[in-house]
This record gives structure tokens, sequence and C-alpha cells, in this order.
């Protein structure tokens, strides 16, 4: 039984009727209980957007607090215990809090919308993803509000962060913290995969699928064989502190490096979780603002393959100073190198479409080319790092906290910014300034060019990482000061990005369906898309989608309106394949997560929990499989009972 | 003298020569003192000279490509304009694993030239880090002639050290960056490092693994000074403290060894020999006091005794509330162990 | 809406999809990738911390008893017969056949859970003894973790299917249980014979 | 109505309740001046003299804070505690300290007095040579012992050669989950 092409004038297309009954069919519950049920992608990945730039900001207070106390010598505004604390804290909030969980977010916003389907893959999966991270997130901060904030740093070393350097409860509130994030993150890759793979629009072969897709596709299978690691580390230190085991207890038999190896062959693979999505947001910004096909698509999508395998097998590099054997190290060195060369690949690729292209700097553009400039000085010092000798010399000092920002902020949050200006008139349907684009841009670029280039200095004349305070006599004062100034304008970029936002959001330009000219598939939705995203499947006939449609292009019919269904292709060529029943809303996510909740947040006090939270958490899974929407119509073949 | 280091003297503004290199012993890694940092500092400025001309040309050609991509009135299609761009990015990614090979090779020959500086006959000292502080013994194999100090280490100029790390409780990093990179000191693993003092100086150093909540303040300094100096050094402090002087000094040592002090601190000659804190025998003879956080003096000394929590909070060091005479008293004493 | 000609008409694909055509057959591919990976990345710890010690189990620690954990693994290998049942029955749309397949397995999978406790004291030492006790422990319980959810997961199932609440769409989800039970008691085996034949024979 | 403003009344008292004691659990009290400080009597007039029972309720905040706790921890390794009591507790030429049999008392002042003061056959006395903050701690650390403070308080296992059980399962009559 396989698709057939009906040639008949309109055949088979909804009808207003059909269009009404599709919208009450795939739209959610009204109210608050219709907020908490819903699996709309496009609604839980914004509160999850949203919720991850909220902890962005309280990263960047985190940040502030500490440039102050750093500006001067000998300043007393935080004391040691709380100086550890808030840089634990930054580090934990931006990598876990924000870094990796805002790109899957804006992930499962987008992949449905460019592959061309109604939803994400588990879409109640998709629910308790985002439940999940809030309760991580809500536990982190609740630990820090009670001065129980973790004070290890956002790696935490064993022994310090061990059962007895690190008496009382933060680390396992760090522990718990990454457990969470953690889950929230395999979730969300392994629907990026299914969705991916799976339910393409008819005609997506994998040839033609746009770059951010695939750069999503590649980020997920990091986070599918990074997360692990991290789960195992912080599932081991967790026992260790509370049930006594001696994981990385030195004089145990234990071995505090298999810590940092557990750790770091998560937290580099981390890093790359970040910036290759960042990279698929520059190939979608440069061809629409140059106004021409990327060059070398085929070049981008391997450099992408080949960033995604090269990063685990750098992670030895954050331990050159453990006293490794020194071939290993030397593997370590050169794996570190050759990544610069697909990086080298996309940068020139970008350069050389912008060349053929016609340019016009609209700030998502302008976004891209900060990107390139910090990006490249970042990637430059990271190559710098990677030789064994100077990483001896820069290892744990502010040369390496110069280096992270630059690779951070330049290679990630730059292309975010950018996604963002691209995005937003898609998400919200109105359009964000271009004068205050600029201001946000300008403030920002100069910002962290004041704030990061002087600690490149201050690192190699012996500052170290992680210091509350420091002598007069160092001479590092005047450079420190020098950061704190660029500090606050970063600080007063991210306002004028509020501005902005709030302003556009009540009065902005309406933007339309196309607002940039792009040729991706959500570009033909309107903005904000309706909940089905796609009255008819679209069938795709290119790689550059809305550039390349001929003028009756075909399109998907014959699919049911009165259940929610989606339709499956096949892996390389998308061909139709399966109708799939779609479930419905459901409270079940929300209640599965907050069993887990109480199993991890009850681990930290008492093993009872890892008793009474799975007991708690079997009824939740009941639910959620068992509630199926009711049968209003006759029942469809897969519905007839077994 | 290597080429590339009279270059990096004298082709760098002299802001950035100030500011970073310095002069006489400003803690520095691109101001070497010894072979070993002097290898690191060559590769350093290799490093950043070409990654500023990499860094530079990539913005060069970005420029001009938006330049002119803003001058062209319909963008460049078709198989020669896709021809030229692939020349030119094959090209670009060529140069780039060039240089990253020509890197790299330079990078393990620095790497094995740095390895294979062990000597027999070097000194060997075996440092150990504690929360917040550097416990320091000079290694030899008649144990009358093992000398135990703490936070500051003399080293013959000249003369191949020998390093052995180890650690009593969390990780640290031993890092003296004037004289060659950190070595991780880490519980459980005995690290090591070889470096060699060519200039008589003072280099500081900084603990450079994160280790708890005085991590900033747990200094130390390497003294290298010429042999004979050392060796003078040395023997004065293998000798133990002489006994005290006059009357103040007497009433100051029954105040130290009367009050918590022998609990924790050693001061060979005395029945004070606790292993917990550092060795006391000749604290006057130190240039700083409290791992590098005072200068060695009267006024300071009392400070840190009266309320070592203000100076270091969380040190493991207690208040001592001392009457007036019986500070004045001890302050006498502890001045006296040269 | 513009008019379009040509339209393609779906309405005639399947929806009761097996293998890799079905969604969950590709998401619970995903889960077992983790929870293997998991496992592995504890079993090379495993390994780690046996480079740290010159005999293993080090000190007085006696080899761990081979009689429990031997019969609960032969137990664990044999649950593969009925969930394969269980598998051609969900096939063949035979309900009964389903249910009793899962039936068997269920009660099979829950005496194994049940001896998990003995295997864990057949280690012979505390989980806080030292490195080994600990690293041991460690694998055993990671991989009961695992035991746990396949009991729920399958008992789910069998509730489902004698309730007659159950479609016809959920026939495929019983041969992806049975596809997780294959890696489960694949990867039971390898933890086996490192936990417990390791310390006699490497 | 009322059912739910008392229920919303009790749920504020609770939330104020465990953000009280949450703060205090952690509070890293380097800084505090410690109780009985300045208690010591500076002239010494007569032979006779009353136990210094110093009723000084912050002594409590030493027995429920986590830091004092594990510092307590540290200075019973460091003075060399474990040489007579045993490093568990378990006693040797000391008394077992992990039982509930307390020669001369279990309450705080006590235990604080007992270290102070020493007692006939063996304890020494540590009168001015151990500082009052560290005594405190001390006491702290020996009354999680027999397990006399809140659970979640005690001490983890330590990252020393474990010459007895952990800590917390030293304690013969009270299991730990």
């Amino acid at each position: 039984m396989s698709a057939t092409t009906g040639e008949q004038a309109g055949a088979g297309l909804l009808d207003a009727a059909g269009r009404a009954e599709l919208e009450r069919t795939w739209a959610a519950r009204p109210g608050l209980w219709g907020w908490l049920t819903s699996t709309d992608h496009k609604s839980v990945a914004t509160r999850y957007v949203a919720t991850a730039f909220l902890f962005f900001l309280l990263g960047g207070l985190e940040a502030m607090v500490m440039r102050v106390q750093l500006a001067r010598p000998e300043n007393g505004l935080v004391d040691p215990d709380r100086y550890a604390q808030l840089f634990t804290m930054h580090g934990t909030t931006m990598m876990f809090l924000f870094g990796v969980p805002v790109q899957l977010a804006v992930a499962t916003y987008l992949v449905p919308l460019m592959v061309g389907t109604r939803n994400v893959a588990f879409p109640r999966l998709n629910a308790f993803g985002f439940w999940t991270y809030l309760i991580g997130g809500l536990l982190l901060y609740g630990g820090f509000v009670l001065n129980t904030g973790p004070d290890a740093g956002w790696f935490s070393y064993v022994p310090l962060s061990g059962p007895q350097y690190s008496p009382g409860k933060r680390v396992d509130v760090w522990a718990q913290t990454v457990t969470f994030t953690e889950i929230a993150a395999l979730v969300a890759a392994v629907e990026m995969i299914v969705t991916i793979l799976k339910q393409r629009a008819p005609g997506m072969s994998l040839n033609r699928m746009p770059l951010y897709v695939w750069a999503v596709l590649v980020t997920s299978f990091v986070v599918l064989f990074a997360m692990p690691s991290v789960a195992l580390a912080s599932m081991m230190l967790a026992f260790d502190r509370l049930v006594g085991t001696h994981f990385f207890n030195p004089a145990e038999g234990g071995d505090p490096l298999l810590w940092q190896h557990l750790f770091w062959f998560f937290g580099h693979p981390e890093v790359y979780i970040m910036f290759i999505p960042a990279t698929g947001f520059v190939s979608e910004i440069i061809p629409v603002f140059a106004r021409r096909k990327m060059f070398g698509h085929t070049a981008l999508v391997l450099s992408l393959v080949a960033t995604g395998f090269l990063a685990f097998g750098l992670w030895v590099h954050h331990m050159f100073t453990t006293g490794l054997p020194q071939l290993g190290q030397s593997f370590f060195t050169a794996a570190s190198m050759m990544i610069a060369i697909p990086n080298g690949v996309q940068i020139f690729c970008w350069i050389a479409t912008l060349w053929a292209g016609r340019p016009r700097f609209a700030t998502p553009l302008l976004f891209v080319l900060g990107f390139v400039f910090l990006f490249v000085l970042g990637g430059i010092t990271g190559v710098m790092v990677a030789s064994i000798p100077f990483d001896q010399q820069a290892h744990d000092t502010h040369f390496i906290v110069a280096h992270l920002h630059y690779v951070q902020l330049g290679g990630f949050v730059f292309p975010l910014f950018g996604a963002f200006y691209f995005w937003f008139p898609k998400v919200t349907g109105r359009m964000l300034s271009e004068t205050l684009g600029r201001w946000n841009f300008w403030l920002f670029f100069a910002g962290v060019n004041v704030t990061f280039f002087p600690l490149h200095f201050l690192g190699l004349m012996g500052m170290t990482r992680r210091v509350y305070t420091y002598h007069p006599e160092t001479g590092w004062g005047a450079l420190n000061l020098l950061a704190t100034v660029g500090a606050f304008m970063i600080a007063a970029s991210v306002l004028v990005f509020l501005a902005n936002v709030f302003r556009s959001l009540r009065s902005g330009a309406v933007a339309g369906d196309d607002p940039w000219g792009a040729h991706t598939l959500e570009w033909e939705t309107p903005s904000p898309p309706p909940p089905y995203n796609f009255l008819h499947i679209p069938i795709v006939q290119g790689l550059y989608a809305l550039w390349e449609r001929t003028a009756d292009r075909p399109v998907v019919t014959g699919m049911i309106t009165h259940r929610r269904e989606i339709l499956l292709t096949t892996v390389l060529d998308a061909e139709p394949d399966v109708r799939y029943q779609h479930p419905g809303p459901s409270i079940a996510p929300l209640l599965a997560a907050l069993a887990v909740g109480v199993t991890f947040i009850g681990g930290i006090f008492t093993t009872w929990a890892f008793v009474v939270g799975p007991v708690l958490l079997f009824p939740a899974l009941m639910l959620w499989m068992w509630k199926q929407s009711p049968p209003a119509e006759p029942l469809t073949e897969s519905e007839q009972p077994a | 003298m290597h080429p590339l280091r009279a270059l990096g003297r004298a082709s760098v503004p002299a802001a950035a020569m100030l500011v970073v290199g310095g002069c006489g012993q400003a803690m520095s890694a691109v101001n070497p003192a010894g072979p070993q940092a002097e290898r690191i500092s060559d590769l350093t400025w290799y490093l950043t000279i070409t990654g500023s001309a990499v860094f530079l040309v990539v913005l060069g050609f970005l420029a001009y490509a938006v330049r002119r991509g803003r001058r062209r009135t319909e963008s460049a299609e078709g198989p020669e304009a896709d021809r030229a761009m692939a020349r030119w990015v094959g090209g670009a990614v060529g140069v780039t694993t060039l240089i990253l090979l020509t890197t790299l090779v330079y990078n393990f020959a620095t790497g094995r030239a740095l390895a294979d500086f062990a000597d027999p006959d070097a000194l060997t000292i075996r440092v150990t880090g504690h929360q917040w502080w550097w416990d320091v013994q000079y290694v030899d194999r008649a144990p009358s002639r093992r000398l135990t100090t703490a936070n500051e280490i003399h080293v013959p100029v000249g003369r191949r050290i020998r390093l052995e790390v180890q650690s009593r409780d969390v990780i640290h990093s031993f890092w003296a960056p004037n004289l060659h990179g950190k070595v991780d000191v880490i519980p459980g693993y005995g690290g090591s490092t070889a470096f060699r003092a060519d200039r008589p100086g003072v280099y500081h150093g900084r603990c450079a693994e994160f280790c708890g909540l005085q991590h900033a303040r747990m200094d130390f300094l390497v003294i290298a000074e010429p042999e004979e100096q050392f060796a003078a050094w040395f023997e004065a402090q293998l000798k133990s403290s002489a006994p005290p002087g006059d009357a103040v000094q007497q009433k100051g040592q029954q105040v130290f060894l009367s009050k918590g002090c022998p609990l924790c601190h050693a001061v060979r000659g005395t029945q004070a020999n606790s292993r917990v804190g550092p060795d006391l025998t000749h604290l006057a003879s130190r240039r700083t006091i409290a791992a590098g956080t005072l200068p060695n003096t009267r006024g300071h000394l009392g400070g840190w005794v009266l309320d070592p929590q203000k100076i270091k909070p969380g040190a493991k060091m207690p208040p001592n509330p001392l009457a007036a005479d019986e500070l004045h008293a001890l302050l006498g004493y502890l001045q006296s162990l040269k | 809406m513009s008019e379009r000609r040509s339209t393609v008409d779906v309405s005639g694909l399947t929806t009761v999809p097996f293998g890799h055509r079905s969604l969950l057959w590709w998401g619970s591919l995903g889960f077992a990738v983790i929870e293997g990976f998991t496992l592995l990345l504890m079993i090379a710890s495993y390994f780690y911390l046996r480079t740290n010690e010159l005999d293993w189990p080090p000190g007085r620690t006696p080899n761990p008893d081979l009689l429990i954990p031997s019969i609960n693994t032969v137990l664990l290998v044999l649950v593969i017969v009925p969930m394969r049942m269980a598998d051609t029955a969900a096939k063949r749309m035979d309900r009964a056949g389903v249910i009793r397949a899962l039936l068997v397995a269920e009660v099979m999978t829950i005496v194994v859970t049940t001896l998990r406790w003995w295997e864990l004291l057949a280690l012979n030492v505390r989980w806080d003894a030292h490195a080994y006790a600990s690293a041991a422990w460690g694998v055993v319980v990671l991989h009961s973790t695992l035991l746990v959810t396949d009991v729920f997961e399958t008992g789910s199932l069998i509730a489902l299917f004698a309730s007659g609440k159950a479609r016809r769409k959920h026939y495929p989800d019983v041969s992806d249980a049975a596809d997780y039970q294959y890696f489960l008691s694949a990867i039971w085996v390898a933890i086996y014979l490192i936990v417990y034949w390791g310390p006699r024979v490497l | 109505m009322i059912k739910r403003t008392l229920a919303r009344s009790h749920l504020r008292t609770l939330a104020l309740a465990v953000l009280l004691t949450a703060c205090e659990r952690e509070q890293r009290g380097y800084r505090d001046i410690p109780p009985g400080a300045t208690a010591f009597p500076a002239v010494q007039t007569s032979e006779l003299q009353a136990g210094p029972k110093s009723t000084d309720p912050s002594a409590g905040a030493y027995q429920e804070n986590r830091w004092a706790v594990s510092e307590g921890q540290t200075f019973y390794a460091q003075y060399n505690c474990g040489g007579c009591h045993a490093p568990g507790g378990g006693g040797g030429m000391g008394p077992p300290l992990n039982d509930d049999e307390w020669i001369y008392g279990s309450d705080p002042e006590n235990v604080f007095a007992t270290i102070v003061e020493g007692r006939p056959n063996g304890m020494p006395s540590f009168r001015g040579k151990i500082d009052n903050g560290q005594l405190w701690q001390l006491v702290a650390y020996v009354r999680t012992m027999s397990g006399l403070t809140p659970p979640d308080v005690w001490p983890a296992r330590s990252d020393h050669m474990q010459e007895s059980r952990p800590a917390t399962d030293a304690l013969p009559q009270r299991q730990l989950p």
C-alpha cells in the first residue's frame, strides 16, 4: 500500500471545515490546565527557551558580582565562601542550565517546522524533559538561596568535592542538578534523532536536509554519548558522599583522576553540543542575508560530522598538567589541533559565500560577523593551549578564562542572539527593532573584547582561576578594573536586548510569513505557526525548499483530522511510509517529572528516597501510557481493539 | 640568543611587553629565569605571533569578502565562481593544516626537550600541598641532612632541581611561572618535575588548582641564590633553634609552649614537634608568613597570631586571644628564631 | 491558499508498523544505546580502578561466589525464549498468545530481580569496604535498575492487553519490549563474566 | 475558607522553618566569636569554684552545623584524640565515645567542660591549648559519634584509610537505613 499520486484537481485538500477540525484536534486545552498538559513542541520550547534565558540572566548577575569583587585588589565585597558559591553557580548555570538546554530547546522548536512535520517525535517525553530541567534549575537556585549552593567549582574535582572536604549538602545539590539537566538533554536528543530520521516531509532526502537540521542531528548523537559519562560520574560522587563508597577515595583504592576522565569525557563534547548548533544557525543566516546559496554544502555537512567525532577525542587536554604519560598526552595534542581543520573549512566556506553573495547588514548578519571575529580569536588561543608545554603555563589561569569566554560567548552566544533576531518574527509574529539590535550588537561586541582580552595578559602574569582576591603588588589591578568595565558593557547590551524584546512584543512591526525571504520550510507557515504547523504536509523539491519550489508544488493529503496523526517517512529518501498515531496532551509528564524530582532531591537526604521515588513514578508512567484520546469518531485501523 | 626570542622582545609593542613581561622578577610566564620556562616562553612567542598572523589574515579575508559582496549587484552564481571559491577555500584549509602541522612538530620538540631534563645528581626537594600552605622537605640519603621548612624554597643557581610533589588532602597545583609550567599535586599520585634557575632572584609561585576557601592565598617563593650562599643558608637551617637569649624571649618561649602552638607547630630544639602546621624553627629567616600572604614583620606577625581568620578566613589556625605582655614576649621569641 | 493541482494521497498507508518503521522502535533503541553506554563506562571504570590495585579483590576480601549468580544469569538468558514467543504472537496479532508469553516472561524476570539481592550478597563484601567493592556493587546495581524498569514495562503491557483496552497499534510495542529484553540479557552476561569470573580469571 | 488560610499559614511556617534551619546548617562560621571565649575569669580569687556552666544558646549552633562537625572531625584526627579514643570513637585506652554511657554527662557544655578541665585517670586538660571555637566543633563531632545530633549533620566517610567502619556506621544501636 504505497502513497498514490493523484492528479485530479484539489482531491482530498482540506476545506474550511477540515481546517477547523484539524485546529480542534491539535489545539491544547484552554487555561492553566492546558498549559500544564500541553505537548505542542512550540509551547514547550518557548517556555524552555524563556527559562534558559532567565538562567542566563542569573548567571550574568553572578558574573557581575565576581567582576566587581575582582575590580581592585583586597576587595571586601564578598567573603571567600560566598565567592566560591558564586563562581560555581556561574559555571554550573551557564553550562548546565543555559548552554545545552537552550540549544536543545531551540532545536525542539525549529526542527519539526524545518523538516515539515506537525510535532516532535515523542511529545510527552518532550514535556517531561522540560519539567525535569525546571526542577533541576529550581533545586540549584533553591540551594543557592538557602546558603547550600555548590562551592567546589563547576567541575567539582574530587577529593575537594568529596565527603570529607565538602561537608554538608552543597555538592550533593550540584550532583543532583547535573542528573536532572542531563536527563532533560538525553530525552531531547533522542526526540531530535527520531524526528529528523523518521518524520521528514516526503521529498526531503538526506541530501536535501537544511544545515541546521544536520547540526542538530550531529549534536544529538554527541549528547547521546557524552551525557552518560557525567551521569555516571555524578552518581558515583553522590554515592561516595552518601553511602560511603570509595570510587574516588585515594586511600582505599579509589582514584581522583577517574573523576577527571569521566567528567571531561563529557565536558569537552558538552562545549561542542553548544557550538555545533551555533554553526547551524550561522549556516542558515548567511545564505538568507547574503542572498545566495551556501557554498560547499557537503563540505559543511562533513565538517559537522567530523567535529562531532573529534569532540570525543580531546578530553585529556583538560588534564595535561596532571602528569599523565607524555605519549598519551601527545595524541590528545594532535587531536586538539586537528579539530581546527573542520572548523577552518566551515569558516572559509562562510566567507566564500559572503564573497559570492550580496550581504545586507541586518542584525542577524552582524552577530554572525561578530561570531567569526570572536570565534577565530578564541579558536587560535585554543590551538595555543592545545600544545602541552604552553598549556603547562596557561592551564587554570585567566588565559583559559579568556579563551573559554571567547569561544563560548563568541562561538555560541553570538550566533544564538543572531538566531533570536532571525526567528523572533516567526515565533511571535513581530519584528525586533534594527536600531536597538545594532546597539545590542556593538555593545556586546565591544564588551566581550574589553572584558576578556586583558585576561590573556593576566593569565600569563600568574593570575590563577577562582581567586576571590589578590595582592596589590601583583600589578593585576589595572587590567582587572578594565575587565570589570567591559562586564558592565555586556550587562548594558543584554538590557538593550531585553528592552528590544519587550518593546517589540507590544508594538513591534507585524512580520508576515517570511519577512527575510528565507528558504526553509518554517517560513511557509504563518507567524506564529498554528498548533498543527502545516495544513498539508509539503512535498520538498530541493535543498532550498522555498527558493526551489515550483508553482504547483504537490502536498500530502489523505491524513485523518479527527485524531492526531503524523506521517512517517523512510530514513534515506523520505518516502511516505506509515500514518502514525500521535499521543495527545497529558498531565503525566509533569507527574513523572515530580516523581523523579522526589527521588533525586530526597536522595540527597536519605537513601530511602531511591525506594519511595520509583514507587511514585510507576503510577505516573501508567497514566502516561494508558490514557488515550477519546475515540469520538469511528475507530481507524490502528485503533481496532487488539 | 634564539632568533625568535629576540624578535619577540623587539617587535611586541612596549605597552603589552611591559604589562606582560615586566622586568626583574615580576611573576610572568614570558619572563623566564630558567631553561624550562625559556623553552616554553619561546614556544609562547611563536604561537602568539603565528596566531595573530592567522587571525589578521582570516579577518582580512572576511572584510574583503563582505566589501566585495556589497559592491555586487547580483550574486556570483555558476560553475566558474564555484571553482574559484573551491580553489580559495581548499588553499586556505591547506595552509591551515600546514601551520597546524608545524605547530604540532615544534610543540612535540619542546615537549621532549622539557621531559628529558632529569639528572641523577640533581637536588631533590619534596613539596607537600596542604590546605592552604606548602610543606618543603630537602631529601638527602643521610637523615641528619634532611631539612623541613615551609612555603619558601631556596635553590642553588645553575643546579638542576628535581621536584617531587604530593598532597595530604585535596588537589593543588605547584606553579612558578618564571621557572617552569605547573604540575598538579594529586593525593595518591607522586607528581614530579625538574627545573633549573639560571638567574638569582626571588620568584613568586602560586597554587593553580582550586583547593578550597583560601586557594587565593596559597603562594610560595622560590629563592635562587649562588651555590655558596645556598650552602650557608642550608647549614643554618639544619641547626636547631638557639635557646632564648634574654628574659623577654624566655617568657616568649614559655607563652609559645603553654598556649596551643605546640599542638600544630614544630620548633626543633624545644619539645614542640607536631607536623600538623608549618615548621617554625627558622621562622624569622623567611621573607613572608602565612604562605606568602603577609611580609614577615613584627606588626604583621602580631596581627596574624592574634586573629588569622581576619586575614585568611577559613584557615585552620584558630585566633589566639593573648594579653599584651604575653604577645610582646611571644613576638620577641618568634623573631629570635633566625 | 493557491489552488494546487497534484497531491500525494497517503490514506492507504499502514498504521500498525513493526520494527524500524515505527517510532517506538527508534525510541527504545535510543534509550538502549544510552543505558548500554552508561554500563560500558561503568565497566571501564571498574577496570580503571583495577589498575590501581596489585591484587584484585584486594587484601583479605574473598572471591565472589558463583552459584546463585550463575543460576540467575541462566534464568535471565532464558527469559529471551518467552519474549521471542511474545514477539511472534504480536506479529500474528494473537492477543491470547501475547498475554501468555508475557506472563511467563514477567514471572521469570521477577524471580531474577529478587534473586539479584542474593547476587549482590554473593560479592562477599560490603559496598563501602574499598574501591573493588564499590565498583562491583556499582556495576551490578546499575544493571539492576534497568531490570526493575523492565519488570514494570512487561507488567504494564500484560495489564494493557489483559484489560482489553489494548489496540492493534500496541502490538509493535510488545516486539520493542522483546528487543529491549535481548539487550538487557546480553549485557548482563558480559557483566556477569567480568564481575564474578573476572577476579578469578583475569 | 478558613481551612485554606490555615493550610496556607502552616505552609508558610513550614517554609520559614526549612529556610532557617537550612541556612544555619551550612553556615561557614569561621568569623563567629565562639561562646565562652570571654567567659574565663581573669583573676583566680579562691580555690573553690563552681563549674563554668556557660548556658550560652549559641553553643547549640555548633551542634547543628555540618561545617562545624566536619572541622571537628579534622581536629579529632589532628589533635590525636583517636590515640586514646580510637579513630572512630570506638574506645581504647580512653572510654568509647560512640555509646550511650556518659560518665560526665552528654550535654554540649558537659563535654566542653570535660575537654577543657580534663578528667581523672588520663584525660588531659586542654584549657588554653585549643581555641574555644575549635573546642565547640570538637564537641559537636564527638556528640555525632553516639548519634546525639540530627542525622543529616553527621559527617560522611573520610578520605583516609578506614581502620573501622565509616563514622556513620559505627553506631551500634542506630543502624542507618
